[in-house]
């Protein structure tokens, strides 16, 4: 098998991993530790891509683009969590479900309203757009540039959750909210400040993809799915196991689309291989989340909190 | 006659932490015993392996006789065993009511009736009116929320149910806490009634009721047995005294 | 230093406090005693801003604390160890010390998590464990001395030894004793009377939402029986 | 569904304010007006000329039947499937593939339907109802989409184009092909299912799918094991719902993949949550509404999804409890 | 005068918004230019939504039928939703008249004398494409499709004519979920040394040519596409500046610079009234109405008179913006089809230029199981 187009398909696997971390570490951040299930997370994904596109579009500098998308995605997380979002984390799992599905028809008619149906694409800087060899191997320079940004931002969350004492408040005010706030916590603002946190991420998600897959409408939603299945299979509110989950999905499906067709075909009919094979692939993922399910029901590296 | 309890060098691994040491024990039916021990001993990890939630790292436990270390909880349920939980476990969005008639159901081994209503059978709303009158809980908080009731009225509860059906076999987790002086003592009252016809293992530290109560004690400290005996016994034990009752006994 | 009049709450539509009314001195150690479901943490949550107080005052080192948020009221210096532990499951022990630790008054000498480990060598063993596999006991003692960390001027004790072994429990007698030695002022709600005598200034019997008795611990002792009255069901 | 938290949620100062269950008489009420009316509904819209409206209440019904299904396990047992649709599809496929094999049998193509989503359940659920809360609705998703993927892939059956059904089927003289058999075929369903669920919600069964919904180690350790009763539920959920995909493919004339999609799962739980949780007239109210409005709004703009959107964020806003809870008056504050 | 009404079934909502707008705005345009009347009766057009859903796109079927007594219904972009809406149409004795979508099986083995179509029958496009590339001597292609029925159809459809050698073959996921990300199959069709690239992205022109640009593929390896580089696509790809679609060469009945009196007139018009090039669904769409009159009036100016307007839209003698055509036994159009270049047109907007190359009177392979008589 050719090693060059192998390592291209590892690193593009890696780069959707990565995209796919910012998007499961804002939910498994929203919902992991407040408990709160965000269908809309996806949203913040699709505005960021969108904001930045346009942006971009009329300047012509990507750049531009991203450093105006960021706060743009941030006020308007925190506009969110200020007018629906907050009234629900008591709530039940499923008027939060419904009620952020509700946002997520709203944000997509909306955009269809202001950007039209059809959706943008976004124009690369050259010095991204080109190739570079790295020992005697070509790779594309943007997806390079993913996989740093993302994980860059990854290392920089776990750390901040992790080890600081703001993550402490935030996982205490998450489990118990009065209590934390009997101790002088103000879990308003903390939460608050996750949820916008958790926007901006998916934001970042957004910019970085735009570029190769543009701005279009639902883009956050098929996303988000996958984000949901990348938390769940690296056990809810780890920001690590989101970590390494992502990382795996990525690989598993792009590897999968790649070879899986070709490999059946060692064993079937071509014409069986040809059709079987992408059916397989595509639902290679849920296959893999319900087998780490069926022998680890709380996924790889469940929180100790539950 | 064969024990109501028995307990076979039972043993239990937390990680690194040695909870359950080599405990055995025997309990004659009837008996009331009652296990003390400093916070943190392996009380309730104990109860909870009797009770089949926890699985022993190793060892043996027999009801009547019986080998049901490998045995799920509800099975124990219903060969007559019945616990009360430290931690209150309700069902809080249920009525009060409601969560005894669960009890209920169990103990008269036929549930999962689809077609039979509950809330309109007579008998089953009498029953539950008289499992709380038995622990002096008054019939009106029947149909009250759990949630909505106070710390004390939940523990109350507890018990209610953990008594439901006069089990043969009772592990109680500290039914004493969370209840005022009074309540308290009209618990101990309420035990001292099942003496000799229900076989009781019971945890607690308000040490009035223990030696009020217990035939027999068990001591146990870092998971391990230090000393078996009648109250008497145990009051005058040093290392008792000083690892666990304090000045107080 | 605290002083609540006339307080009246409760849960959505149902009221539960009538009329409270108690005070407590700087430095002073003040008892609440009432049956079950009379209406003490009731009473505490609404001291706390945890519930909204429907009608009195509640005013605290001379400002009204009626209103204010839990935070704010914990910040002006209320330590509550609410009934039922509430530890946070997904912090470690030593998490669930630190997450809380303040000294937003500059207390002289203020708690550390040393001197927590020192009061409760217990917990120092389960330093690195999750409050959930905490025994019973061990959250109690997790619950208190969190409280300990916000450094209050007024520590707020509901049910604290409830699930304590008699040893510990001395301790926290003792403990209590200490605190006050320092000028700490305490709320205490427990069912241990008999041992409350020697350590509390002053007492009051809750009965159905309202304070209905109070005095000091001689007094206690005098109408020993019309306590005991309050206190049988 | 309850939290993810298990058991020790309790432990929390207070815990999420529990939903007030339905003042059953208004809802029972509801329900026996809403049945009523659809009966002469044909009647009154052909009277009118708008007897195309009878076709939208027809899907709705079917729909409605599937809600109760699904009712059924969140209801009452607290388990979101976010694949429940899946069975609205293996009902549609088994008349479908029957059909495309020229039997159009009713007794054969019904049982295929029972049958088939009675094993599925059986089968997904005996792993899918070892795991809880969100656990549980993205396993169910996951099965979903598995099904889904398969038959998009599978060419034989019309791949993503789906079957189109060209002989109705037919119980001896009763033929489903026509649509006024079909509409009180599928009222009578929705009738019995509506019935069964206000019963066994009253039930020994139900209180123990609730209690298990609540606190799973109590139930326990009174002595039941939970696991079992839920698989019985999810089974009878899954069959039912396989009957309305058995009625719906009757009322189409074609199946397709995207009916399993997630999307239409998801559309089911808003139904439920929308018409009223837990209680017996939510579902078809709930069907109805969603049914109306889109094709209402959807005439008036096509922008509509985004008003769509506001209205589900207002109801579960201010209607607690859906659309029933607004028929009971102690709203909670 | 009792109007003739025509129900329009397109796609309005969703992404796809785009190409059902396209449709309607020809419509539009097409009753101006009849002067809204057929026969004296006026015509009345309900469009409606399918919001891309079969079951939608049969209710609103449904409706027409039932509520809007319409005597055409017509429209319909995507196959499974005219498969969905057909029965309920036929049943009520209702002219079915499909713009765009052509599924086999109402080319061949459910062929109705009640259906037309006007356009050819999707295989015939990827077809025709497969002789153009043997015609252009391609030798080696690779194929990348979406995995759905038309996805694999077109590919088929080329595979099927393609006389080269096929070096690789993806069909990428879609469906909910579709797959945007193409860079692992372009690496592979770049390891796979092809001299030609077949697409087929409906809807996602502007994210595959870009791909396709970034991977460095687009001076070694030349681009054929289907339903892809459309007009509806073309304008965001100039916007976009993706220049790889330059010089892509795709295959269709029509184009814009077809020269028929007809034609011109529809485009010209088109382009001032909408400020933009009309896209090939709107030529079909536009077709509608000069077809429906010339039949009606053909048939004496009464649509009820069902058998002698359905002889007259059989013969097709009208001027359709395509030219001159006939009815296949399926009532497909047998069209010629030219092969179509992207480029600049005079004021400089992409579009598709026919480059001279041309294939006449293809038929679908389906047309021998239609049962129709004649
Ligand atoms: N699931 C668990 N994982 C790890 N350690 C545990 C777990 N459960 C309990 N422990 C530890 O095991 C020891 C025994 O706990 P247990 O609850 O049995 O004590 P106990 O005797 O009931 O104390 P108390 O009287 O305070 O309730 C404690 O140190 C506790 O921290
Ligand atoms: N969340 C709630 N909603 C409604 N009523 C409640 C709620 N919590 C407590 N109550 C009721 O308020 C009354 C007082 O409760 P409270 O907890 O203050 O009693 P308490 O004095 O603390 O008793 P205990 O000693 O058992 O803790 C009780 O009757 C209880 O049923
Ligand atoms: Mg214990
Ligand atoms: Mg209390």
């Amino acid at each position: 098998m050719d090693t060059v187009l192998f390592v291209n398909q590892l690193l593009n696997g890696i780069q959707l991993g990565l995209i796919l971390f910012l998007l499961a570490a804002g939910l498994s951040l929203v919902f992991g530790i407040m408990d709160f299930i965000n269908l809309a997370h996806g949203v913040f994904y699709m505005l960021g891509a969108y904001i930045c596109a346009t942006v971009a579009i009329a300047s012509g500098s990507f750049i531009l683009g991203f450093v105006v998308a960021l706060p743009a995605v941030l006020v308007l997380g925190l506009a969110t969590e200020w007018l629906i979002v907050r009234h629900f984390y008591k709530r039940d799992h499923l008027d939060q479900v419904l009620v952020t599905f509700g946002l997520v028809l709203c944000a997509d008619t909306a955009v269809k309203y202001l950007w039209g149906p059809q959706g943008l694409s976004v124009p690369l800087p050259a010095w991204l757009g080109g190739q570079v060899a790295l020992g005697g191997i070509t790779l594309p320079a943007y997806r390079l540039f993913i996989v740093a940004v993302a994980a860059v931002v990854a290392l920089a969350l776990w750390q901040v959750i992790a080890r600081t004492r703001v993550g402490m408040m935030v996982r205490a005010s998450a489990s118990n909210e009065e209590m934390a706030r009997a101790l002088g916590i103000e879990t308003r603002m903390i939460f608050a400040l996750v949820f916008a946190i958790g926007a901006v991420l998916a934001g970042i998600g957004g910019i970085m993809v735009a570029p190769i897959t543009g701005a279009s409408i639902g883009m956050g939603n098929q996303i988000v799915i996958l984000a949901l299945v990348v938390i769940i299979i690296g056990g809810i509110g780890s920001i690590f196991g989101a970590f390494v989950a992502a990382i795996g999905v990525g690989l598993i499906d792009t590897l999968g689309r790649a070879y899986l067709p070709s490999i059946l075909g060692a064993v079937f009919s071509p014409s069986v291989a040809s059709s079987a094979g992408p059916a397989l692939a595509s639902i290679l993922i849920y296959l893999t989340m319900t087998l780490v399910l069926v022998f680890r029901p709380s996924g790889l590296f469940p929180p100790a909190n539950r | 006659m064969t024990p109501a309890l028995q307990v076979n060098r039972l043993n239990k691994y937390f990680g690194g932490l040695h909870a359950t040491r080599d405990v055995s024990m025997t309990l004659p039916r009837g008996e009331l015993h009652a296990v003390i021990g400093p916070n943190g001993a392996g009380k309730t990890t104990l109860i909870s392996q009797l009770f089949g939630e926890l699985r022993p790292s190793s060892g043996q436990v027999l009801i009547e006789g019986r080998d049901v270390t490998h045995r799920p909880t509800h099975e124990r349920a219903g060969l007559g065993m019945a616990r009360s939980f430290q931690i209150t476990t309700l069902v809080r969005d249920l009525t009060v009511a409601e969560n005894v008639i669960l009890a209920l159901l169990a103990r008269q081994g036929h549930a999962g009736r689809f077609w039979r209503r509950v809330d309109r059978n007579a008998g089953l709303q009498a029953d539950a009116a008289g499992a709380l009158a038995r622990i002096g809980m008054p019939a009106t908080q029947l149909g009250r929320r759990v949630s909505d009731l106070s710390h004390g009225e939940q523990r109350m509860l507890e018990l209610a149910i953990a008594m439901v059906g006069d089990p043969t076999l009772i592990l109680l987790d500290e039914p004493m806490a969370g209840l005022g002086s009074e309540e308290s003592r009209a618990m101990t009252r309420f035990l001292a009634q099942l003496k000799g016809k229900t076989t009781v293992l019971l945890v607690e530290h308000d040490m009035e009721a223990v030696f009020e109560l217990a035939d027999r004690l068990t001591v146990l400290v870092r998971g391990e047995v230090v000393a078996v005996g009648t109250p008497a016994q145990i009051r005058d034990d040093e290392r008792v005294r000083d690892a666990y009752l304090g000045e107080d006994a | 230093m605290l002083k609540v009049q006339n307080l009246t709450s409760g849960y959505d539509r149902s009221q539960i406090l009538f009329d409270i009314s108690f005070e407590v001195g700087a430095g002073e150690v003040v008892c609440l005693m009432g049956r079950n479901g009379m209406g003490k943490t009731t009473t505490v949550r609404a001291l706390m801003g945890l519930l909204p107080a429907w009608d009195g005052a509640v005013e605290f080192e001379g400002r009204q604390l009626n209103g204010m948020s839990a935070a704010r009221v914990a910040k002006r210096g209320l330590g509550l160890v609410p009934e039922g532990r509430q530890i946070f499951p997904n912090l470690t022990v030593h998490e669930n010390l630190r997450v809380a630790a303040a000294n937003r008054r500059g207390q002289p000498d203020p708690w550390t998590v040393e001197r927590i480990y020192e009061l409760f060598p217990g917990l120092h063993e389960r330093i690195g464990s999750h409050g959930n596999l905490l025994s019973g006991g061990e959250q109690q003692m997790l619950a208190i001395g969190r409280a300990l960390m916000t450094n209050p001027s007024l520590l707020i004790l509901d049910e604290a030894t409830e699930g304590l072994a008699p040893v510990i429990r001395d301790q926290i007698w003792d403990c209590i004793a200490r605190l006050r030695g320092l000028g700490q002022s305490i709320v205490v709600i427990d069912k241990h009377v008999k041992r409350l005598l020697d350590v509390a200034d002053r007492f009051y019997v809750v009965e159905k939402g309202r304070t209905v008795w109070s005095g000091d611990p001689d007094r206690v002792r005098a109408e020993d029986d019309r306590i005991k009255g309050y206190l049988t069901v | 569904m309850t939290r993810s938290i298990p058991a020790e949620d309790g432990a929390k100062l207070t815990s999420a304010p529990a939903r007030p269950r339905p003042a059953t008489d208004c809802d029972l009420v509801a329900a026996f007006v809403i049945l009523a009316a659809l009966a002469v509904a044909p009647f009154a819209l052909a009277a009118i000329g708008h007897d195309f409206w009878t076709d939208v209440i027809l899907r709705a019904m079917i729909l409605g039947i599937a809600a109760v299904s699904l009712n059924f396990i969140i209801g009452l047992g607290g388990l979101v499937s976010l694949g429940h649709a899946v069975f609205l599809g293996i009902g549609g496929y088994s008349v479908g593939i029957l059909a495309d094999l020229g039997i159009d049998n009713g007794p054969a193509q019904l049982g295929a339907a029972l049958l088939f989503s009675a094993a599925f359940a059986w089968l997904t659920g005996m792993i899918a109802l070892r795991t809880r809360g969100v656990h549980f609705i993205m396993i169910t998703l996951a099965f979903a989409q598995m099904v889904y993927f398969t038959m998009m892939g599978l060419r034989q059956f019309g791949g993503d184009d789906g079957l189109t059904i060209n002989y109705s089927t037919t119980f001896g003289p009763l033929d489903l092909g026509d649509k006024d058999v079909l509409y009180y075929v599928v009222l009578a369903v929705l009738g019995a299912a509506m019935l069964g669920f206000a019963r066994v919600r009253r039930s020994d069964f139900g209180l123990l799918l609730k209690a298990a919904k609540g606190n799973e180690r109590r139930v326990s350790a009174v002595g039941f094991n939970a696991y079992r009763y839920r698989l019985a539920a999810y089974v009878a959920a899954g069959t039912l719902c396989g009957l309305a995909g058995f009625l719906d493919a009757n009322f189409t004339g074609f199946v397709t993949p995207s009916a399993m999609s997630w999307i239409s799962s998801g559309e089911l739980i808003f139904i439920v949550i929308v018409g009223g949780i837990a209680s017996v007239s939510g579902p078809i109210a709930g069907a109805l509404v969603f049914l109306l409005i889109e094709e209402w709004m959807g005439g008036l703009t096509v922008y509509w999804h985004f008003w769509f959107g506001l209205f589900l964020i207002a109801i579960i806003l201010f209607a607690r409890n859906g659309l029933v809870g607004l028929l009971n008056q102690r709203r909670p504050r | 005068q009792e109007p003739i009404r025509i129900g329009f079934i397109t796609t309005l909502t969703t992404p796809a918004a785009a190409i059902g707008n396209d449709m309607v705005d020809a419509v539009n345009l097409a009753i101006d230019h009849v002067g809204g009347e057929i026969a004296g009766h006026p015509i009345q057009v309900i469009f409606e939504d399918d919001g891309l859903q079969p079951e939608l796109g049969r209710q609103k079927a449904e409706k027409l039928v039932r509520q809007e007594k319409v005597d055409v219904v017509s429209g319909f972009i995507w196959s499974n939703v005219l498969m969905a809406a057909r029965r309920t149409v036929l049943d009520s004795d209702t002219f079915l008249i499909s713009t765009n979508a052509g599924p086999s099986d109402l080319a061949g083995k459910l062929c109705s004398p009640d259906f037309f179509s006007l356009r050819g029958q999707n295989d015939v496009v990827p077809m025709a494409l497969g002789q153009i590339m043997n015609e252009r001597g391609v030798e080696k292609l690779y194929v990348m499709t979406p995995n759905y029925s038309a996805g694999t159809d077109m590919a088929a459809g080329v595979e099927n004519t393609f006389e080269g050698e096929v070096v690789g073959r993806d069909f990428t996921k879609w469906g909910e979920d579709p797959q945007l990300d193409f860079s692992a199959e372009l690496a592979k069709v770049g390891a796979s040394g092809a001299d030609a690239l077949f697409a087929f992205y409906p809807g996602r022109a502007a994210i595959f040519a870009r791909q396709f640009e970034q991977s460095g593929l687009a001076d070694r390896v030349k681009l054929y596409t289907v339903y892809t580089f459309d007009q509806i696509a073309l304008p965001t790809l100039q916007e976009a500046g993706i220049d790889v679609a330059l010089g892509s060469v795709t295959v269709d009945y029509w184009s814009p610079d077809i020269d028929t009196p007809a034609n011109v007139k529809f485009v010209e018009d088109f382009k001032e009234r909408y400020g933009r090039l009309p896209s090939n669904y709107a030529a079909a769409a536009y077709d509608l109405i000069p077809y429906l009159k010339a039949a009606v009036e053909q048939s004496g100016g009464d649509i009820k008179d069902r058998d002698a307007v359905r002889e007259a839209l059989i013969r097709a003698d009208y001027e359709s913006v395509r030219g001159r055509y006939s009815l296949a036994r399926n009532h497909f159009p047998i069209d010629n089809y030219r092969s179509l270049e992207i480029a600049p047109d005079a004021n400089g907007a992409w579009s598709m230029r026919s480059d001279g190359l041309e294939l006449a009177g293809l038929v679908d392979p389906y047309v021998d199981q239609c049962g129709n008589d004649s």
